[in-house]
């Protein structure tokens, strides 16, 4: 059988171990079965006080929460921590692509361009969306009332899409002669 | 517990020695033969477990007796829990298959044929060693009891990322455009080469910059091929057709200057 | 933003964060995206073996598994923390331990085949309860009449068994490969 921890040394790593292990936040009552009742309340409040202490310069804190206590990654880690789990990137919306798409094909286009196209107004969020993204950009106004900005494609866009030029967007004029007039 | 008195034997005697010690003789109370019966992980645990019991050699089966013990604990089983038995009965026919084949007078040209037992005795030892591998599984520590992992709390933080767009996304919602586009006939949808259009675009954004441009400045004559060339030519005309820049020429033979349009 | 950390220090506490918090192995490719791509694979080695060695006389140590890192009580407190648990987890049947033993050391094996090794018709609900704790799953299917799946153990069983691979199992006793010499 196990010899029990003689030592405050020892009886802190046996707390040590309990909370770097534990799934959920630790009552006093939990820590002092780990001593089978051979432990003051009194001291092992004193444990933890300089267990605590021990790890105030170390990656985890161990702090006192409703339900008990727990080691917990100081918040400066959190960052890197979240790059363990990224959340699944989202995908944008229809109306978001075919702005994009009329962009990329029609450049240099005014919102009124793309409403033209797409029969529905813009919503100005989504061209603030690509914008932040640094994948659409003014490139001038058209010279009419109003003087429209004109939007087109960034080199960004050409770097995340991996094209080297607008060329290398596979081209859709077959497919748009047989479907659509055009106007030339 | 019955099964727990009933230690199942881990090992068999073989060449007359024996690997562990035997367990003892079972006094079966009559209510608890089910469960006792149950005890046994099928006919080959029963078959080495009488094989060590009675000390006999795994190598060198007397069949006779090990058929007839066997039979005498299939009956039970018979008589208390008829599911139990189908593996057992399989068994039983084995057994007394190997029995009589020993029995028959081999012709002497045949002489060399296999032990009929040897089978029996394959399967026994392969059973015998996986017995030994599960229990030293079970005997190993495991994450859970005797292992504890490390999962210290932390403050989840959800990095966002910016929604991925594939080629083909572009493309889908390209030809999404085209198809409702081709209901409003009214509108046009100009032609061009795409790198035109991005030519375009390139020179708007030259010209925001330097405000006025001189015509020729715009082509790079010693770097770029006749087509890139041509490409430019025909994206100056575009931006002049669509009124988006304006080209202006004080007097014949002077410079051609471009710049953007503007309302004044 | 999050500055990168620069010194050996400072990139061995991010792993020690991620690691005393992770309650899974991490794998290597895990630990290089704590960097954002800007670790190489020896230089991380070279970081797990030194918080490896600063670990050493500590509560916890620093383990490979199948499939990854992981921080783990030393064997030594396990008797303590079996006091905050006294329900031990259940250990399985005879049954399940022999099928489970079969799939591992025989792997890759049909239902056909662990049936023939132990001589009775396998209880369904062993292979489920095996493949709902995630120690076995199906790796293919035998091209026989029937194709019959064939089971094998997963990365999670020798996680749970603190094995980097099959190869460290016990080695079985080996009756059967030798040649019987029968006693005629």
């Amino acid at each position: 059988m196990q010899t029990e921890p003689q030592t405050i040394v020892e009886m802190k790593q046996v707390l040590e171990a309990a909370l770097l292990t534990a799934a959920q936040p630790l009552a006093l009552e939990d820590l002092l079965r780990l001593f089978a009742g051979r432990m003051e309340r009194a001291t092992l409040r004193m444990l933890l006080d300089e267990l605590k202490s021990d790890w105030q310069t170390r990656t985890m804190e161990l702090t006192q929460v409703a339900s008990g206590w727990r080691f917990q990654a100081r918040a400066e880690y959190a960052p890197f921590l979240a790059r363990l789990n990224p959340e699944k990137p989202q995908r944008y919306s229809r109306v978001a692509l075919e702005t994009l798409a009329i962009i990329a094909y029609r450049q240099p286009v005014t919102r009124g361009d793309i409403e033209n196209i797409r029969g529905v107004a813009v919503n100005p969020n989504i061209i603030r969306q690509l914008q932040e993204r640094e994948w659409i950009d003014v490139v001038g106004q058209r010279d009419v009332p109003g003087r429209p900005s004109l939007y087109a494609t960034t080199k960004n866009f050409l770097d995340d899409l991996n094209l080297r030029s607008l060329a290398e967007l596979p081209p859709m004029e077959n497919f748009t002669q047989q479907e659509i007039p055009l106007g030339l | 517990m019955i099964p727990t008195v009933l230690p199942a034997p881990t090992n068999a005697r073989i060449h007359g020695e024996t690997l562990a010690s035997l367990p003892q003789d079972l006094y079966i109370p009559p209510d608890a033969l089910e469960v006792y019966l149950e005890a046994f992980e099928g006919p080959l645990d029963l078959l080495l477990y009488l094989i060590c019991k009675h000390n006999l050699d795994i190598l060198d089966i007397p069949m006779a007796d090990l058929t007839l013990q066997y039979m005498q604990y299939v009956e039970k089983m018979r008589a208390v829990k008829l599911e139990l038995a189908a593996d057992y009965l399989l068994m039983s026919a084995m057994l007394i298959e190997i029995k009589s084949r020993m029995l028959l007078p081999k012709p002497a040209e045949i002489e060399q044929e296999d032990d009929p037992r040897a089978q029996l005795v394959r399967r026994l030892m392969e059973y015998e060693s996986i017995k030994l591998a599960a229990q030293r599984l079970d005997a190993m520590p495991q994450v859970g009891s005797e292992i504890l992992v490390a999962q210290a709390y932390y403050q989840q933080i959800i990095e966002t990322q910016p929604p991925i767009v594939s080629l083909d996304d572009l493309i889908a919602a390209w030809k999404a455009v085209l198809e409702r586009a081709s209901h409003f006939t009214h509108h046009k949808v100009s032609r061009a080469e795409l790198s035109v259009r991005e030519h375009m675009s390139q020179i708007l954004r030259r010209l925001q910059k330097e405000k006025l441009v001189e015509f020729a400045a715009l082509f790079n004559v010693e770097s770029d091929g006749i087509a890139k060339l041509v490409v430019c030519f025909l994206a100056i005309l575009e931006l002049v057709r669509e009124g988006l820049v304006r080209m202006t020429q004080q007097a014949e033979f002077s410079p051609i200057y471009i710049q953007i349009s503007h309302a004044d």
